[in-house]
């Protein structure tokens, strides 16, 4: 690889500066760094800012970044952004500060070191900058690496089939907890006036007289032994009868026979009315 | 990574199929191809491919607009429960008039108001019959024979339940309920550290 | 059609994974179920669903935010070719703003200028924040109170990772970084030069 930044130190005061940027003076345009005036502001584009310039010409030059050669770097630099002044390009503050800086570790690297004094003396003034450098070199990869993972609308799709969906109008839910709870609700509400005590037993007695009352839904006459289901055995049949007694207490049904040991038939109490 | 073989070609489909965000016509499917397959050979491949797919929750499907994969119908529950909406909810007079009506059944209208304690408006009782969950076995034979109202079977296959009697039991809150007010009654001095439990 | 058996699990896993509009957890595919089948009994039903669709198309990964089904890169090709607009392509100012987000998360936009050495662009951020890669996490207190920004589980998604952790390591370049600390510390004239790290 060819020595793209002469890192020699380059002060022959017989050659005329190119270029005389803050007072130092450039001798020449760096070969490789020449720049064709309409491709300037592309470049300026290519770099991400000042950091990223000191890094190409760092890298571009196989220089030790933990040794950096401040005239060399610093000349380059400020070719660079002297050519860009000079082609009336706006220069964004970030660049213009960094030559400062350059200069300033510059001129700090040409005195003499003080004897120990704190620590601050003591420090390369160049540690700062590699610093800088360091870490925005190891974003700069890491963004690199992060670009080339496979990313999802890019290196992948996600999938995400058609829902079918019959149209069916949404339901509103229930659970056996909501009604329990509204049914304590009420019951809390009523006991204040009277006491309803509701088991399994009632409850069963209930459902036959909705199982009853659903057969005489007709309006005629049934016969009693027609509400009665063997199958349900004794228990079942005794739970019947007294729904067939709760039903006419509660003046649901009529319970007709017309002499002794006739049958018995039975009717909705309302169905009388109508017949 | 050319595909050279009818299964090869099908995978490209397939994955095109799955990942497309709208139904593809066989014409646009074989674009997808550096050398066009023919649309005879796609045709061919998306039938293959859709008997391949028989039998699962997602199905093949030509529609007027070309070929897509979508759920099949009766998994739709299990999608519905992925959405983030809730379920609308039924108010607290429509839960308490139809726990009422299936604890306290046969019950009139008059029945529901005494024991609510209020009026209870027609759309309540709309709402509970369209839903199929009560309806009307009789009339009383009282003036006006108002309407009585039960619970019916589609009320115990919704909520999972084979009877009446397995509706939940209450008299074990009952209790619970009897030991808070004679503890509120029998200690009145008490103070009331736990409030809202 | 309550599902009984694992085959039964599996395709209803299946179908609302290949649905889904997002990537979804073990924990949300058990409330799928009436009966919670427990998410070890889910987790090895997703493993078996993965291995089914080895070889395929599509993928069933597992992701920060759950799992989901997404085509393989291979196939990427033919997908290209159906869409209608080209992905973005990110500036490098935009990705190397990301990855200062990523790795040193959280940092605020000052800190990012200071890392890049240029101000950033709103629009840098806006980017990011629009692609769902980036949010606010908070402010630091100090003058200006400046927004904390973080990387979100949408970000992993899209990267297929499942944590931070996953990210590509930065070891190479924090060799150099301790090279660069420990010649600052054993440099005879530079005792104790203990920057901020």
């Amino acid at each position: 690889m060819s020595q793209i930044l002469d890192l020699s130190p380059i002060e022959s005061p017989e050659q005329a500066a190119v270029v005389r940027l803050y007072g130092q003076p450039l001798l020449e345009m760096p070969k490789d760094l020449y720049i064709p005036p309409d491709a300037l502001e592309i470049i300026l584009e290519a770099f991400e800012g000042p950091l990223d310039l000191l890094l190409y010409l760092i890298r571009k030059s196989n220089i030790d970044i933990l040794d950096i050669p401040m005239a060399p770097l610093t000349s380059q630099y400020l070719v660079y952004v002297e050519a860009m002044r000079r082609h009336n390009l706006e220069l964004a503050a970030d660049y213009l500060l960094m030559a400062a800086v350059l200069l300033e570790i510059k001129s700090r690297m040409l005195l003499p070191r003080p004897p120990r004094q704190d620590d601050d003396e003591q420090l390369d003034p160049r540690a700062e900058l590699v610093r800088r450098l360091v870490e925005y070199e190891q974003m700069k990869m890491a963004g690199a690496r992060l670009d080339v993972l496979p990313r999802a609308e890019r290196d992948f799709e996600w999938v995400s089939v058609f829902v079918a969906e019959k149209l069916v109008e949404r339901l509103p839910e229930l659970n056996l907890h909501d009604l329990q709870l509204a049914w304590l609700a009420i019951m809390k509400k009523a006991r204040l006036t009277q006491h309803h005590r509701v088991d399994r037993e009632e409850l069963s007695v209930r459902e036959h007289m909705i199982a009853i009352l659903r057969k005489l839904e007709g309006g005629g006459f049934v016969t009693f032994e027609m509400l009665f289901e063997p199958r349900l055995g004794p228990a079942g049949m005794v739970v019947s009868f007294l729904a067939v007694l709760e039903l006419v207490k509660e003046r649901l049904v009529q319970v007709a026979q017309n002499e002794a040991f006739a049958p018995i038939y039975v009717k909705l109490a309302d169905a009388a009315n109508d017949a | 990574m050319l595909p050279t073989t009818p299964e090869e070609y099908k995978r490209i489909l397939e994955t095109v199929l799955l990942a497309a965000p709208s139904p593809l016509t066989v014409a646009r499917l074989c674009q997808l191809f550096d050398a066009d397959p023919g649309a005879d050979l796609v045709r061919r491949l998306l039938d293959e491919l859709r008997r391949e797919w028989n039998g699962r929750g997602v199905e093949l499907v030509q529609l007027a607009s070309g070929w897509r994969f979508q759920t099949r119908t009766e998994f739709q529950l299990y999608l519905e429960r992925l959405k983030e909406e809730r379920p609308p909810k039924y108010s607290r007079a429509v839960i308490e008039t139809l726990a009422i009506v299936a604890y306290r059944q046969p019950v009139t209208r008059g029945d529901i108001e005494d024991i609510r304690g209020v009026a209870v408006s027609p759309n309540v009782i709309k709402t509970l019959e369209s839903r199929g969950w009560i309806d009307t076995v009789g009339h009383r034979d009282t003036p006006g024979r108002p309407a009585l109202f039960a619970t019916t079977k589609r009320f115990l296959d919704d909520l999972g339940l084979r009877t009446l009697t397995e509706l939940p039991a209450l008299t074990e809150i009952e209790r619970i309920m009897d030991l808070v007010d004679t503890k509120e009654i029998s200690a009145p001095d008490a103070p009331s550290a736990e409030e809202d439990s």
